[in-house]
Protein backbone atom coordinates (compact mmCIF):
# COMPACT_ATOMS: atom_id res chain seq x y z
CA UNK A 1 0.00 0.00 0.00
CA UNK A 2 1.34 2.94 -0.93
CA UNK A 3 0.28 6.79 -1.99
CA UNK A 4 2.24 9.89 -3.03
CA UNK A 5 1.82 13.18 -4.59
CA UNK A 6 4.61 13.41 -7.67
CA UNK A 7 5.98 15.82 -9.41
CA UNK A 8 6.86 13.97 -12.49
CA UNK A 9 4.44 12.26 -15.37
CA UNK A 10 2.26 8.90 -13.48
CA UNK A 11 3.74 5.30 -15.38
CA UNK A 12 0.36 3.31 -14.79
CA UNK A 13 2.63 0.15 -16.07
CA UNK A 14 4.74 0.82 -12.68
CA UNK A 15 1.75 1.06 -10.57
CA UNK A 16 0.58 -2.18 -11.82
CA UNK A 17 3.55 -4.23 -11.63
CA UNK A 18 4.22 -2.48 -8.05
CA UNK A 19 0.88 -4.24 -6.73
CA UNK A 20 1.06 -7.74 -9.02
CA UNK A 21 1.00 -10.78 -6.70
CA UNK A 22 -0.35 -14.24 -7.64
CA UNK A 23 -2.75 -14.48 -4.78
CA UNK A 24 -4.57 -11.55 -7.28
CA UNK A 25 -7.10 -12.62 -9.88
CA UNK A 26 -8.08 -9.02 -10.66
CA UNK A 27 -6.47 -5.50 -10.99
CA UNK A 28 -8.31 -2.55 -11.46
CA UNK A 29 -6.54 0.67 -12.62
CA UNK A 30 -8.36 4.48 -12.64
CA UNK A 31 -6.31 7.23 -14.43
CA UNK A 32 -7.55 10.70 -14.76
CA UNK A 33 -6.19 12.66 -17.18
CA UNK A 34 -6.79 16.41 -18.20
CA UNK A 35 -9.69 16.94 -20.45
CA UNK A 36 -9.92 19.58 -23.29
CA UNK A 37 -12.97 20.63 -22.64
CA UNK A 38 -14.90 21.87 -19.18
CA UNK A 39 -18.58 22.63 -19.32
CA UNK A 40 -17.74 23.29 -22.47
CA UNK A 41 -14.83 25.80 -22.61
CA UNK A 42 -11.76 24.79 -24.49
CA UNK A 43 -9.04 23.90 -21.97
CA UNK A 44 -5.30 24.50 -22.27
CA UNK A 45 -3.60 22.39 -19.29
CA UNK A 46 -4.33 22.35 -16.01
CA UNK A 47 -2.01 23.40 -12.66
CA UNK A 48 -2.53 21.54 -9.49
CA UNK A 49 -1.36 22.85 -6.32
CA UNK A 50 -2.09 20.61 -3.10
CA UNK A 51 -2.10 21.31 0.94
CA UNK A 52 1.10 18.52 0.71
CA UNK A 53 1.28 17.45 4.42
CA UNK A 54 -2.39 17.02 4.42
CA UNK A 55 -3.24 15.79 1.45
CA UNK A 56 -0.28 12.59 2.16
CA UNK A 57 -1.86 12.29 5.51
CA UNK A 58 -5.30 12.08 3.94
CA UNK A 59 -4.92 10.08 0.90
CA UNK A 60 -3.10 7.02 2.99
CA UNK A 61 -6.33 7.67 5.93
CA UNK A 62 -8.06 6.86 2.48
CA UNK A 63 -6.00 3.75 1.41
CA UNK A 64 -5.84 3.11 5.18
CA UNK A 65 -9.96 2.67 5.06
CA UNK A 66 -10.10 0.97 1.48
CA UNK A 67 -7.54 -1.59 2.88
CA UNK A 68 -10.37 -2.61 5.87
CA UNK A 69 -13.13 -2.21 3.62
CA UNK A 70 -12.44 -3.89 0.33
CA UNK A 71 -9.67 -6.62 2.57
CA UNK A 72 -6.61 -5.93 0.52
CA UNK A 73 -2.89 -4.24 1.06
CA UNK A 74 -2.66 -3.98 -2.91
CA UNK A 75 -3.61 -0.49 -3.47
CA UNK A 76 -1.20 2.01 -4.74
CA UNK A 77 -2.12 5.59 -5.16
CA UNK A 78 -0.22 8.64 -7.07
CA UNK A 79 -1.57 12.15 -7.82
CA UNK A 80 0.54 14.87 -9.60
CA UNK A 81 0.97 18.33 -8.68
CA UNK A 82 2.01 20.85 -11.01
CA UNK A 83 1.50 22.11 -14.52
CA UNK A 84 0.03 19.18 -16.93
CA UNK A 85 -1.19 19.26 -20.49
CA UNK A 86 -4.14 18.14 -22.28
CA UNK A 87 -4.04 14.17 -21.69
CA UNK A 88 -0.98 13.87 -18.91
CA UNK A 89 -2.40 11.34 -16.08
CA UNK A 90 -3.14 13.64 -12.79
CA UNK A 91 -4.53 10.46 -10.81
CA UNK A 92 -4.45 7.22 -10.86
CA UNK A 93 -5.45 4.28 -8.43
CA UNK A 94 -4.45 0.63 -8.98
CA UNK A 95 -5.87 -2.50 -6.81
CA UNK A 96 -5.53 -5.68 -6.84
CA UNK A 97 -7.51 -8.02 -5.53
CA UNK A 98 -8.27 -11.97 -5.39
CA UNK A 99 -12.01 -10.96 -6.36
CA UNK A 100 -12.94 -8.46 -9.17
CA UNK A 101 -16.16 -7.24 -7.36
CA UNK A 102 -14.12 -5.69 -4.22
CA UNK A 103 -11.29 -4.39 -6.69
CA UNK A 104 -13.56 -1.89 -8.46
CA UNK A 105 -15.40 -0.67 -5.28
CA UNK A 106 -12.13 -0.53 -3.92
CA UNK A 107 -11.08 1.70 -6.94
CA UNK A 108 -13.99 3.99 -7.00
CA UNK A 109 -14.16 4.28 -3.14
CA UNK A 110 -10.75 5.43 -2.97
CA UNK A 111 -11.41 8.14 -6.29
CA UNK A 112 -14.38 9.42 -4.47
CA UNK A 113 -13.19 9.92 -1.25
CA UNK A 114 -9.77 11.25 -3.18
CA UNK A 115 -12.37 14.12 -4.58
CA UNK A 116 -14.25 14.76 -1.38
CA UNK A 117 -11.64 15.03 1.21
CA UNK A 118 -7.64 15.86 -0.48
CA UNK A 119 -6.37 18.83 -0.32
CA UNK A 120 -5.53 19.32 -3.94
CA UNK A 121 -6.76 22.49 -6.06
CA UNK A 122 -6.58 22.54 -9.58
CA UNK A 123 -6.47 26.01 -11.90
CA UNK A 124 -7.77 25.39 -15.14
CA UNK A 125 -6.47 27.51 -17.61
CA UNK A 126 -8.49 27.63 -21.12
CA UNK A 127 -7.39 28.48 -24.71
CA UNK A 128 -8.60 32.08 -24.53
CA UNK A 129 -5.82 32.86 -22.18
CA UNK A 130 -8.36 32.80 -18.74
CA UNK A 131 -7.93 30.86 -15.85
CA UNK A 132 -10.64 30.10 -13.36
CA UNK A 133 -9.87 27.69 -9.83
CA UNK A 134 -12.33 24.63 -11.03
CA UNK A 135 -15.19 24.18 -8.00
CA UNK A 136 -14.57 27.92 -6.58
CA UNK A 137 -16.44 29.82 -9.16
CA UNK A 138 -14.32 32.24 -11.19
CA UNK A 139 -12.93 34.63 -8.71
CA UNK A 140 -10.41 36.36 -11.00
CA UNK A 141 -10.69 35.65 -15.00
CA UNK A 142 -7.75 38.09 -15.74
CA UNK A 143 -4.28 35.77 -16.29
CA UNK A 144 -2.13 36.70 -13.61
CA UNK A 145 1.04 34.66 -11.84
CA UNK A 146 -0.10 32.25 -10.64
CA UNK A 147 0.70 31.54 -6.49
CA UNK A 148 2.40 28.14 -5.69
CA UNK A 149 0.96 27.65 -1.60
CA UNK A 150 2.68 24.77 -0.69
CA UNK A 151 6.06 25.99 -1.56
CA UNK A 152 4.89 28.76 1.16
CA UNK A 153 3.48 26.25 3.08
CA UNK A 154 6.66 24.31 3.93
CA UNK A 155 8.20 27.28 4.52
CA UNK A 156 5.89 28.38 7.20
CA UNK A 157 6.20 25.00 8.71
CA UNK A 158 9.53 25.51 9.31
CA UNK A 159 8.51 28.79 11.05
CA UNK A 160 6.27 26.99 13.15
CA UNK A 161 7.92 23.94 14.17
CA UNK A 162 10.96 26.58 15.47
CA UNK A 163 8.24 28.92 17.30
CA UNK A 164 6.67 25.48 19.11
CA UNK A 165 10.83 24.68 19.99
CA UNK B 1 0.14 33.48 21.63
CA UNK B 2 0.00 33.09 17.86
CA UNK B 3 -1.94 30.48 15.20
CA UNK B 4 -0.64 30.39 11.87
CA UNK B 5 -2.99 30.49 9.28
CA UNK B 6 -2.71 29.01 5.68
CA UNK B 7 -4.43 30.01 2.48
CA UNK B 8 -4.90 28.25 -0.74
CA UNK B 9 -5.65 28.28 -4.38
CA UNK B 10 -8.56 30.77 -4.80
CA UNK B 11 -8.80 32.23 -1.05
CA UNK B 12 -4.89 32.96 -1.19
CA UNK B 13 -5.17 34.67 -4.72
CA UNK B 14 -8.66 37.25 -2.96
CA UNK B 15 -6.25 37.44 -0.07
CA UNK B 16 -2.98 38.15 -1.87
CA UNK B 17 -1.06 35.66 0.78
CA UNK B 18 -0.40 32.36 1.39
CA UNK B 19 -0.45 32.06 5.00
CA UNK B 20 -0.37 34.96 8.23
CA UNK B 21 0.55 34.73 11.64
CA UNK B 22 -2.71 35.87 13.68
CA UNK B 23 -2.65 36.42 17.86
CA UNK B 24 -4.78 34.05 19.71
CA UNK B 25 -6.67 34.86 22.75
CA UNK B 26 -7.18 32.05 25.35
CA UNK B 27 -10.23 30.46 24.27
CA UNK B 28 -10.34 31.42 20.62
CA UNK B 29 -12.25 28.62 18.58
CA UNK B 30 -11.73 28.19 14.37
CA UNK B 31 -15.13 30.35 13.85
CA UNK B 32 -12.91 32.96 15.74
CA UNK B 33 -9.77 33.04 13.45
CA UNK B 34 -12.38 32.73 10.52
CA UNK B 35 -14.20 35.55 11.32
CA UNK B 36 -11.22 37.72 11.73
CA UNK B 37 -10.12 36.22 8.16
CA UNK B 38 -13.12 37.24 6.49
CA UNK B 39 -12.90 40.62 7.70
CA UNK B 40 -9.80 41.20 5.91
CA UNK B 41 -9.40 42.94 2.71
CA UNK B 42 -9.61 40.58 -0.58
CA UNK B 43 -11.88 38.01 1.71
CA UNK B 44 -15.33 38.35 0.17
CA UNK B 45 -14.97 35.00 -1.71
CA UNK B 46 -14.21 33.20 1.38
CA UNK B 47 -17.65 31.90 2.66
CA UNK B 48 -19.06 32.01 6.24
CA UNK B 49 -18.21 28.77 6.89
CA UNK B 50 -15.75 27.33 4.95
CA UNK B 51 -13.67 23.95 5.37
CA UNK B 52 -11.16 24.32 8.16
CA UNK B 53 -8.22 21.99 8.98
CA UNK B 54 -5.87 21.92 12.29
CA UNK B 55 -2.67 20.41 12.26
CA UNK B 56 -3.65 18.85 9.07
CA UNK B 57 -6.83 17.48 10.27
CA UNK B 58 -10.29 18.68 9.41
CA UNK B 59 -11.76 20.37 12.38
CA UNK B 60 -15.19 21.63 13.44
CA UNK B 61 -15.60 25.46 14.15
CA UNK B 62 -16.14 24.94 17.96
CA UNK B 63 -12.59 23.82 18.01
CA UNK B 64 -10.59 25.87 20.59
CA UNK B 65 -7.29 26.94 19.32
CA UNK B 66 -3.77 26.27 20.93
CA UNK B 67 -0.73 28.48 20.92
CA UNK B 68 1.37 27.06 17.28
CA UNK B 69 -1.79 25.64 16.16
CA UNK B 70 -1.65 25.56 12.26
CA UNK B 71 -4.86 26.62 11.18
CA UNK B 72 -5.50 25.82 6.94
CA UNK B 73 -8.45 27.69 5.28
CA UNK B 74 -9.47 24.84 2.64
CA UNK B 75 -10.94 25.83 -0.57
CA UNK B 76 -13.38 23.21 -2.11
CA UNK B 77 -11.22 20.65 -2.92
CA UNK B 78 -10.77 19.63 -6.73
CA UNK B 79 -8.60 16.74 -6.64
CA UNK B 80 -8.49 13.93 -9.14
CA UNK C 1 -13.33 0.06 -30.47
CA UNK C 2 -11.77 -3.44 -31.16
CA UNK C 3 -11.42 -7.04 -29.20
CA UNK C 4 -9.62 -9.76 -30.14
CA UNK C 5 -8.43 -13.15 -28.91
CA UNK C 6 -5.28 -13.06 -28.74
CA UNK C 7 -2.43 -16.19 -28.73
CA UNK C 8 0.76 -13.46 -26.81
CA UNK C 9 0.65 -12.21 -23.89
CA UNK C 10 -1.58 -8.95 -23.11
CA UNK C 11 0.32 -5.82 -22.81
CA UNK C 12 -1.81 -3.34 -20.82
CA UNK C 13 0.22 -0.31 -21.31
CA UNK C 14 -0.48 -0.93 -25.27
CA UNK C 15 -4.63 -0.79 -24.83
CA UNK C 16 -3.67 2.16 -22.56
CA UNK C 17 -2.35 3.60 -25.38
CA UNK C 18 -4.73 3.05 -28.20
CA UNK C 19 -7.94 4.63 -26.47
CA UNK C 20 -5.78 7.86 -25.22
CA UNK C 21 -7.90 10.65 -26.32
CA UNK C 22 -7.79 14.23 -24.86
CA UNK C 23 -11.82 14.26 -24.82
CA UNK C 24 -11.42 12.20 -22.12
CA UNK C 25 -11.11 12.41 -18.34
CA UNK C 26 -11.41 8.77 -17.17
CA UNK C 27 -9.65 5.80 -18.01
CA UNK C 28 -10.19 2.59 -16.13
CA UNK C 29 -8.62 -0.71 -17.64
CA UNK C 30 -9.27 -4.10 -15.67
CA UNK C 31 -6.59 -6.96 -15.93
CA UNK C 32 -7.83 -10.62 -14.80
CA UNK C 33 -4.57 -12.45 -13.89
CA UNK C 34 -4.48 -16.31 -13.30
CA UNK C 35 -4.44 -16.80 -9.57
CA UNK C 36 -2.58 -19.14 -7.40
CA UNK C 37 -5.21 -20.57 -5.93
CA UNK C 38 -8.75 -21.63 -6.63
CA UNK C 39 -11.34 -23.25 -4.48
CA UNK C 40 -8.34 -24.20 -2.01
CA UNK C 41 -6.45 -25.85 -4.60
CA UNK C 42 -2.59 -24.56 -5.62
CA UNK C 43 -3.01 -24.21 -8.78
CA UNK C 44 0.01 -24.13 -11.25
CA UNK C 45 -1.48 -22.51 -14.54
CA UNK C 46 -4.50 -22.45 -16.71
CA UNK C 47 -4.94 -23.33 -20.34
CA UNK C 48 -7.45 -21.33 -22.38
CA UNK C 49 -9.45 -22.47 -25.02
CA UNK C 50 -12.44 -20.83 -27.24
CA UNK C 51 -15.17 -21.81 -29.89
CA UNK C 52 -12.80 -18.85 -31.90
CA UNK C 53 -14.99 -17.16 -34.56
CA UNK C 54 -18.07 -17.43 -32.11
CA UNK C 55 -15.99 -15.80 -29.02
CA UNK C 56 -14.79 -13.19 -31.96
CA UNK C 57 -18.00 -12.14 -32.36
CA UNK C 58 -19.80 -12.24 -29.18
CA UNK C 59 -16.44 -9.78 -27.80
CA UNK C 60 -17.47 -7.36 -30.57
CA UNK C 61 -21.26 -7.30 -29.85
CA UNK C 62 -20.58 -7.13 -26.04
CA UNK C 63 -18.44 -4.00 -27.02
CA UNK C 64 -21.23 -2.28 -29.03
CA UNK C 65 -23.79 -2.78 -26.69
CA UNK C 66 -21.45 -1.45 -24.25
CA UNK C 67 -20.40 1.39 -26.24
CA UNK C 68 -24.66 2.31 -26.96
CA UNK C 69 -25.14 2.07 -23.21
CA UNK C 70 -22.39 4.17 -21.74
CA UNK C 71 -21.65 6.23 -24.49
CA UNK C 72 -18.43 6.03 -25.34
CA UNK C 73 -16.07 4.26 -28.57
CA UNK C 74 -13.20 4.57 -26.71
CA UNK C 75 -12.89 0.31 -25.58
CA UNK C 76 -10.19 -2.31 -26.83
CA UNK C 77 -10.54 -5.79 -24.95
CA UNK C 78 -8.56 -8.61 -25.27
CA UNK C 79 -8.40 -12.13 -24.07
CA UNK C 80 -5.48 -14.47 -24.41
CA UNK C 81 -5.82 -18.22 -25.24
CA UNK C 82 -3.65 -20.93 -24.66
CA UNK C 83 -1.33 -21.80 -21.37
CA UNK C 84 -0.91 -19.22 -18.60
CA UNK C 85 1.41 -19.34 -16.46
CA UNK C 86 0.84 -17.93 -12.68
CA UNK C 87 -0.01 -14.11 -12.79
CA UNK C 88 -0.25 -14.11 -16.32
CA UNK C 89 -3.11 -11.52 -17.56
CA UNK C 90 -6.18 -13.78 -19.12
CA UNK C 91 -8.26 -10.51 -20.24
CA UNK C 92 -8.09 -7.09 -20.33
CA UNK C 93 -10.87 -4.34 -20.77
CA UNK C 94 -9.60 -0.84 -21.30
CA UNK C 95 -12.42 1.77 -21.40
CA UNK C 96 -11.82 5.44 -21.50
CA UNK C 97 -14.39 8.15 -20.87
CA UNK C 98 -15.32 11.90 -20.43
CA UNK C 99 -16.38 11.08 -17.17
CA UNK C 100 -15.31 8.53 -14.75
CA UNK C 101 -18.32 6.79 -13.42
CA UNK C 102 -19.43 5.69 -16.82
CA UNK C 103 -15.90 4.48 -17.15
CA UNK C 104 -16.25 2.25 -14.26
CA UNK C 105 -19.82 1.09 -15.33
CA UNK C 106 -19.01 0.12 -19.10
CA UNK C 107 -15.44 -1.52 -17.78
CA UNK C 108 -17.72 -3.69 -14.84
CA UNK C 109 -20.38 -4.24 -17.43
CA UNK C 110 -17.80 -5.93 -20.28
CA UNK C 111 -16.53 -8.27 -17.66
CA UNK C 112 -19.27 -9.53 -16.22
CA UNK C 113 -21.13 -10.23 -19.72
CA UNK C 114 -18.12 -11.70 -21.04
CA UNK C 115 -17.97 -14.19 -18.18
CA UNK C 116 -21.86 -14.59 -19.12
CA UNK C 117 -21.53 -15.49 -23.01
CA UNK C 118 -18.38 -15.61 -24.22
CA UNK C 119 -17.63 -19.14 -25.33
CA UNK C 120 -14.29 -19.79 -23.71
CA UNK C 121 -13.32 -22.32 -21.35
CA UNK C 122 -10.39 -22.95 -19.28
CA UNK C 123 -8.62 -26.20 -17.97
CA UNK C 124 -6.90 -25.74 -14.58
CA UNK C 125 -3.70 -27.11 -13.45
CA UNK C 126 -3.08 -28.16 -10.04
CA UNK C 127 0.60 -28.78 -8.64
CA UNK C 128 -0.70 -31.90 -7.37
CA UNK C 129 -0.73 -32.81 -11.36
CA UNK C 130 -4.96 -32.88 -11.63
CA UNK C 131 -6.23 -30.87 -14.03
CA UNK C 132 -10.24 -29.89 -13.96
CA UNK C 133 -11.81 -27.70 -16.07
CA UNK C 134 -13.15 -24.89 -14.42
CA UNK C 135 -17.25 -24.34 -14.03
CA UNK C 136 -17.85 -27.89 -15.27
CA UNK C 137 -17.10 -30.09 -12.43
CA UNK C 138 -14.34 -32.94 -12.46
CA UNK C 139 -15.09 -34.51 -15.28
CA UNK C 140 -11.38 -36.42 -15.61
CA UNK C 141 -9.04 -35.62 -12.71
CA UNK C 142 -6.19 -37.82 -14.44
CA UNK C 143 -3.70 -35.90 -16.07
CA UNK C 144 -4.49 -36.55 -19.58
CA UNK C 145 -3.26 -35.12 -23.23
CA UNK C 146 -5.72 -31.68 -23.62
CA UNK C 147 -7.47 -30.91 -26.81
CA UNK C 148 -7.16 -28.13 -28.73
CA UNK C 149 -10.73 -28.06 -30.25
CA UNK C 150 -10.34 -23.89 -31.70
CA UNK C 151 -8.05 -25.77 -34.06
CA UNK C 152 -10.12 -28.40 -35.47
CA UNK C 153 -12.83 -26.17 -35.59
CA UNK C 154 -11.15 -23.92 -37.69
CA UNK C 155 -10.89 -27.36 -40.13
CA UNK C 156 -13.97 -28.25 -39.73
CA UNK C 157 -15.45 -24.92 -40.80
CA UNK C 158 -13.50 -24.90 -43.99
CA UNK C 159 -14.94 -28.61 -44.46
CA UNK C 160 -18.61 -26.69 -43.85
CA UNK C 161 -18.03 -24.51 -46.46
CA UNK C 162 -17.07 -26.69 -48.74
CA UNK C 163 -19.53 -28.76 -48.15
CA UNK C 164 -22.20 -25.75 -48.88
CA UNK C 165 -20.54 -24.95 -51.95
CA UNK D 1 -28.89 -33.18 -45.34
CA UNK D 2 -26.09 -32.84 -42.67
CA UNK D 3 -24.94 -30.50 -39.97
CA UNK D 4 -21.73 -29.99 -38.29
CA UNK D 5 -21.88 -30.42 -34.45
CA UNK D 6 -18.92 -29.21 -32.81
CA UNK D 7 -17.63 -29.86 -28.99
CA UNK D 8 -15.40 -28.12 -26.63
CA UNK D 9 -13.60 -28.56 -23.28
CA UNK D 10 -15.05 -31.17 -21.05
CA UNK D 11 -17.55 -32.05 -23.43
CA UNK D 12 -14.92 -32.64 -26.23
CA UNK D 13 -13.07 -34.38 -23.77
CA UNK D 14 -16.49 -36.75 -22.29
CA UNK D 15 -17.38 -37.77 -25.75
CA UNK D 16 -13.54 -38.26 -26.88
CA UNK D 17 -14.07 -35.92 -29.90
CA UNK D 18 -14.09 -32.20 -31.16
CA UNK D 19 -16.62 -32.60 -33.84
CA UNK D 20 -19.23 -35.07 -35.88
CA UNK D 21 -21.42 -34.42 -38.75
CA UNK D 22 -24.90 -35.87 -38.25
CA UNK D 23 -27.46 -36.83 -40.36
CA UNK D 24 -30.65 -34.26 -40.27
CA UNK D 25 -33.81 -35.29 -40.75
CA UNK D 26 -36.69 -31.98 -42.57
CA UNK D 27 -38.01 -30.30 -39.76
CA UNK D 28 -34.89 -31.26 -36.68
CA UNK D 29 -34.73 -28.75 -33.77
CA UNK D 30 -31.60 -28.25 -31.38
CA UNK D 31 -33.55 -30.70 -29.17
CA UNK D 32 -33.58 -33.41 -31.37
CA UNK D 33 -29.58 -32.99 -32.37
CA UNK D 34 -29.02 -32.49 -28.59
CA UNK D 35 -31.13 -35.76 -27.79
CA UNK D 36 -28.64 -37.61 -30.42
CA UNK D 37 -25.82 -36.19 -29.00
CA UNK D 38 -26.82 -37.57 -25.79
CA UNK D 39 -26.94 -40.79 -26.32
CA UNK D 40 -23.36 -41.49 -27.83
CA UNK D 41 -21.13 -43.27 -25.47
CA UNK D 42 -19.49 -40.70 -23.02
CA UNK D 43 -22.12 -38.20 -22.96
CA UNK D 44 -23.30 -38.70 -19.13
CA UNK D 45 -22.03 -35.37 -18.34
CA UNK D 46 -24.26 -33.33 -20.85
CA UNK D 47 -26.66 -31.74 -18.89
CA UNK D 48 -30.46 -32.73 -20.58
CA UNK D 49 -30.58 -28.79 -22.03
CA UNK D 50 -26.95 -27.75 -22.56
CA UNK D 51 -26.46 -24.23 -24.40
CA UNK D 52 -26.35 -24.53 -27.81
CA UNK D 53 -24.97 -22.50 -30.92
CA UNK D 54 -26.28 -22.35 -34.42
CA UNK D 55 -23.74 -21.08 -37.09
CA UNK D 56 -22.21 -18.65 -33.92
CA UNK D 57 -25.57 -17.42 -32.09
CA UNK D 58 -27.48 -19.09 -29.21
CA UNK D 59 -29.92 -20.48 -30.54
CA UNK D 60 -33.06 -21.91 -28.51
CA UNK D 61 -34.43 -25.89 -28.20
CA UNK D 62 -37.02 -25.60 -30.88
CA UNK D 63 -34.93 -23.89 -33.39
CA UNK D 64 -35.33 -26.03 -36.86
CA UNK D 65 -32.08 -26.22 -38.23
CA UNK D 66 -31.25 -26.11 -42.09
CA UNK D 67 -28.62 -28.58 -43.65
CA UNK D 68 -25.14 -27.25 -43.62
CA UNK D 69 -25.56 -25.68 -40.04
CA UNK D 70 -22.92 -25.58 -37.77
CA UNK D 71 -24.32 -26.35 -34.34
CA UNK D 72 -21.96 -26.08 -31.20
CA UNK D 73 -22.67 -27.85 -27.63
CA UNK D 74 -21.38 -24.97 -25.41
CA UNK D 75 -20.07 -26.53 -21.71
CA UNK D 76 -20.71 -23.51 -19.45
CA UNK D 77 -18.15 -20.75 -20.22
CA UNK D 78 -15.26 -19.91 -17.64
CA UNK D 79 -13.51 -17.11 -19.85
CA UNK D 80 -11.90 -14.02 -17.95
Amino acid sequence: MRSALVDRPIDAADLLGEIARNANGATVLFVGTVRETNQGRAVSGMEYTAYRSMAECEMAEILREASQRFATKDIVLEHRLGTLRLGEASVAIAVAHPHRGLAYEASRYIIEQLKKRVPIWKLEHYIDGTREWVGAGNVNPEPIAVHRPEVVTEERRAVRKAEIR
Amino acid sequence: MNVTVLLFASYAESLGKTSLVMPLNTGDTVGDVVSRIRSLPGAGTLPVEPLVAVNERYAKRDRVLAAGDEVAIIPPVAGG
